[in-house]
């Protein structure tokens, strides 16, 4: 076992499958680079974030397949080539890229299997980089798994660390329908243990980070690192807090939610998105219809504000939940 | 035995007998599906709205003689030509137009969600310009397969402004992968003329301006889709790439049942009727060339009109879905 | 005054708005229709839905613009066209085709003055047709002003009666920010009062529908009239609530729900969205995190499965929250 | 005094003195404060991520010489060039992309989003084939107001790919409304080469499919852009309606700063740098032909020098936003 980057992880899952699977394709901009450049160099890219690196050389440009700058034909390509038996991983590179292509997503997708009648498989995976935090302005910066967590028929995941996002993406690979599978930018380079091979992670299995007695603190992708931080050092002062990362948002894990809440009776909700009709609002509302008389205090939802991302370091900083507002939040729900 | 039209040019497969018999039912099984279907809307028994393609038969059949259940098309809105001639099965298409339990989709799709795994038939899509992209994959993997599939994607002359239409054009040429695109002029996207909506006025040339071949056709005259589109589809079998058919044609009935036609000169449908009809055209081309008989055309007409009968007879009679199904066929239900 | 259905009453706020300002225009497939047509007619659409009758032979071709099926170059003219100077009114025709057309609306649109450091003036309105009820299939139902409504930057509007969709129209068409106006299609022949003259109805200030005692009830668009019949019927039984129209889901009034409940206790959120990421769920975590020591029960959260929209006549009418399922939810959240 | 270069043709504007005194200081900024930042971002100083415009000069340049304040144009990711060459303040421009309070948009757009409505720059545009939409809309205000101002829509040649750009061509064509496309094929989109995207390989090709007339021009000469440009944008003043203008050209630097540039040939750009430099040959032209002496142009190139140091200094020295600055300019926040 070796510490990988969250980064390294994904490419990982990804050559273990092709390896294994013949009929897992690759396709986005730039997924090898260098078609049609001056140089000859057969991987001039390996993906903007460079998830996808050396998979074209291993498998060869009819799998890993480079586009032009075309979201919709991409993830439409993706779409019909899972219809026709395929399973192709669309690289849509930024999540804010889900604006030009959002169709073939949410009404071809992610409705094919039900519309259908169930004859329809599409296993495409679609893989979206997101998040704010390198100052890439209010297109490029964006938390919107909500958006798509709220259209039935697809499943989203939202690792915050290299061994999940392994194990997730394996997952992915093997299930028959259409998953997003979003990639905070951030957590990249972040490294944990990682074994070799492959594994697998089931979806909608929430994973129980710290355990404790005070708060439940539900987080997502890079707000676990986070919550993880404030709540190691609250603990020295003895307030503990269940830490759940629910790592898929649809399915959404309820039941570990719950019963956590059940034992603790108080939740706090950690999310980078905006605060409207966000995961965050979902679970507060969840937890407010189906666990109320588990409930000591009123729930703290920590989101960003409602304004786009602002490009400013000082402000792009203010955006993002830190973890001093969520120190704050944990101390709230227990005063009240 | 007759060996089918001499003018075909010899890239399109020859027609035999049996092939001019089949092309000829399947036509006539769209029309006679399409004129129920308008005679059966008026019953208010047909949920939603339905678009039908009576007047395009010869579009529909001609391209879908060429190819295989190995082949893939992806249709539209205007679904239901495509889905009879790539050989979806008719009782199961009318029992889901009337929203039935055994309709081909369990009746969750309706008529513009139609599709047929086993057919080829990746559905039917009520978002115009949605399909094409889908039929760009579909053309990977038959790329990948390397068997010579092919995969079609049929559209309007309005899906033809759709960004999403053009992506996968270039895409496709990109790639040099099999895909077929045919845009069917019928003049109009919804209550608005193609030569307002296509600045160009040509959708085969913008088509060319992609960088792949592009054919306009007689979409009243089977045989000349079915050679145009021919010599498309071999060329794509054989590597070729990418090309695009634009037939010319009409529909014989409003953008949707209920559409008053404003838009139209008056008489204009009953003029087109008359001279655009690729029934009559087929039925005059065949007994003239002494192909076949019209008698035994007589007797398809027959037959197709008993289908269609039992088909509604079924169809009325079917079972709904029960409220049961409202939660399946999808992963999680909260 | 007059009894207008609601499409008439959309109409008559274009007509009377367009008579009094310039620089609005409409554009949109079929906004007038005919263009290219064989008859010459000049009209012979008016609107697939009939809402734009009548503008085009009042205020010609350069301000009612027919468009070819382009809903991205739609919606970015319409975005363009409103940094120059103009109020144009977009027809997206079905809320569903967001999906081809949803960069221009969350990307561009939405973030221009925020983006821009406030400069930018973006006074676009966008009319989507929305709602499940006509059997039209899974591409044509939906039921997804929470997708607009989690985005910072645009405001949005359901109107569940003529009334309010008239003076809701005019207070879009007279404001400076992106509009996103969603008109329930089995509200469109729904009529009530309508006077004859301009008046606004301001964003982000709820409608009290009913007063009551023992319940709050939230609802949205076509589940208002829903939720009437089933209030009126329970205030024989001695059952009275309040009914709460938000009229806007951003900006949401807050404040009007928070003091409802904290009269109440109790209350019951319905939606016609899928649950998930849901304006119903976001109310309900709105107020359990700022309405929690109001609440004597669990909230009760009625909208459609997470599921998309079937066809057939059965499905789709146990898809749509029904009366009975919002008196059962009353009756629940009463006996806990 | 000469009145400029004598092979322009008679529809574009003649050039005066003071005309190619601007055209070349416009140039000249934008290259140097396209150098200096390629030098200052090594320092970490400058947040996110920047794509320079280095070697496209005289296309920026070229272009909007033809306009004034009262026409619009919408730029892209590599916007900084537009900006300038539109008539953005250069110090504003500066802070901006460091972040600053008083940047042209507050230090809340960035690199990629700087816009000044006062000169009708509707933005640069994070979203590749964002613009052209936009620059339709724009038009359609142009026609309406009836006054013969136009709408640019800038964009590389990888944008010529995306959906939103081909239907905002189309549209155009339809509207008949004065937006003009340049499609500045800088050889790359990202890591990929405009041969491999563009099915095609010509775009103007395309936008003649489109059914409007396209040109292709030399990018790296002012006087080619600007009289081959000149003509459309007379013609689109007139009632003309829309037309392409494809520039080929080179960037001098990465896709953005930090690519290591692993497609392209080893010494591509340096010789590209002596062969594609506008400025090189704006120089040898304009003292060739008699019309500027060196002096005067040794002298612009000393005030630009000064120009972008002082607003490097300037940006360094700026206050970045207050944290209240995050709230405002949203009409709501929960
Ligand atoms: C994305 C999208 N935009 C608009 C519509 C509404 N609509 C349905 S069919 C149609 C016209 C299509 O015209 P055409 O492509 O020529 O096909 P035809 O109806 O003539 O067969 C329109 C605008 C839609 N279904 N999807
Ligand atoms: C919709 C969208 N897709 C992809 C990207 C990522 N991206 C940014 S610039 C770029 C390449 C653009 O190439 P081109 O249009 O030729 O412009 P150039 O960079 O050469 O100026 C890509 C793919 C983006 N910003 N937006
Ligand atoms: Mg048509
Ligand atoms: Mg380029």
């Amino acid at each position: 076992m070796a510490q990988k980057s969250m980064r390294d992880a994904i490419n990982d899952a990804l050559h273990l499958e092709m390896a294994r699977d013949p009929s897992i394709i690759v396709l986005g901009e730039d997924v090898s680079g260098g078609a049609g450049g001056t140089s000859g160099e057969r991987e001039a890219s390996g993906g903007i974030f460079g998830v996808t690196k050396g998979l074209l050389p291993k498998f060869g440009d009819r799998r890993v397949i480079d586009t032009p700058i075309s979201e919709s034909a991409i993830m439409g390509a993706a779409a019909g080539a899972a219809l026709a038996g395929l399973r192709p991983v669309a690289e849509l590179m930024f999540a804010d890229f889900v604006g030009v292509s959002l169709d073939q997503i949410f009404n071809q997708m992610a409705k094919f299997r039900y519309m259908f009648g169930g004859k329809a498989r599409c296993p495409a995976v679609v893989r979206l980089a997101m998040g704010a935090g390198m100052n890439m302005g209010a297109q490029h910066s964006q938390t919107i798994y909500a958006l798509l967590t709220a259209v039935p028929g697809l499943k989203v995941v939202v690792p915050s660390n290299a061994y999940d996002a392994k194990g997730l993406m394996i997952t992915a690979l093997r299930g028959d329908d259409p998953v997003m599978f979003f990639e905070h930018k951030a957590l990249y380079p972040r490294k944990s243990e990682v074994p070799d091979g492959a594994y697998t992670i089931p979806f909608g299995e929430a994973a129980l980070v710290r355990e404790g007695e005070h708060v439940t603190v539900v987080a997502i992708a890079r707000m676990v690192p986070f919550a993880e931080k404030v709540i190691d050092a609250l603990a020295k002062e003895g307030i503990t807090c269940d830490l759940i990362d629910p790592r898929t948002t649809s399915p959404l894990d309820e039941d570990t939610i719950l019963e956590s809440v059940e034992s603790t009776g108080r939740l706090v909700v950690i999310d980078e998105s905006n605060p409207r009709c966000s995961v965050a609002s979902d679970i507060a509302g969840m937890v407010a219809a189906k666990g109320f008389h588990s409930l000591k205090a009123p729930v703290q939802i920590i989101t960003a504000p409602h304004t786009p991302v602002p490009f400013a370091r000082e402000l792009e900083r203010a955006y993002v939940p830190s973890p001093a507002r969520i120190e704050a939040a944990i101390r709230a729900v227990l005063k009240d | 035995m007759p060996t089918g039209p001499s003018t075909a040019p010899a890239t399109a497969p020859a027609l035999s007998r049996a092939a001019l018999l089949r092309a000829y039912r399947q036509m006539k099984t769209i029309r006679e599906f399409e004129e129920r279907l308008h005679v059966e809307i008026q019953t208010g028994e047909i949920p939603g709205f339905t678009h039908l393609y009576s007047g395009q038969e010869a579009v529909a059949v001609g391209v879908c003689e060429l190819l295989s259940d190995a082949d893939y098309i992806v249709s539209t809105h205007r679904g239901h030509g495509h889905c009879i001639a790539k050989g979806c099965d008719v009782i199961g298409m009318m029992k889901e137009i009337y929203g039935r339990r055994d309709g081909l989709c369990k009746g969750k799709g309706g008529s513009m969600h139609i599709a047929d795994f086993d057919k080829g038939m990746l559905g039917a899509n009520a978002i115009v310009g949605g399909g094409p992209p889908i039929a760009v994959g579909a053309a990977i993997a038959c790329r990948n397969r390397g068997d010579g599939t092919v995969s079609v994607a049929f559209g309007g002359d309005g899906s033809a402004n759709q960004g999403t239409v053009f992506e996968a054009m270039n895409m496709a040429v990109v790639l040099q992968v099999p895909t077929l695109f045919v845009f069917e002029n019928n003049g109009y996207s919804e209550h608005t003329g193609a030569d307002y909506a296509v600045g160009s006025k040509d959708i085969a040339g913008r088509a060319r301006g992609f960088g792949m071949p592009a054919e306009t056709c007689d979409g009243a005259d089977f045989f000349d889709v079915y050679a145009t589109m021919g010599r498309l589809v071999e060329r794509a079998r054989q590597g070729g790439g990418p090309a695009t058919l634009e037939p010319r044609i009409t529909r014989f009935f409003g953008h949707f049942e209920g559409d008053p036609q404003l838009y139209r000169a008056k008489g204009e449908v009953q003029q087109q009727r008359q001279t655009m009809d690729c029934l009559v055209r087929f039925r005059d081309r065949v007994t003239q060339e002494g192909w076949l008989e019209t008698a035994e055309l007589d007797l398809i007409d027959a037959e197709v009109l008993s289908l269609i009968d039992t088909a509604v007879v079924a169809a009325k009679a079917a079972a709904p879905p029960p409220e049961a199904d409202l939660l399946t066929d999808v992963y999680a239900a909260y």
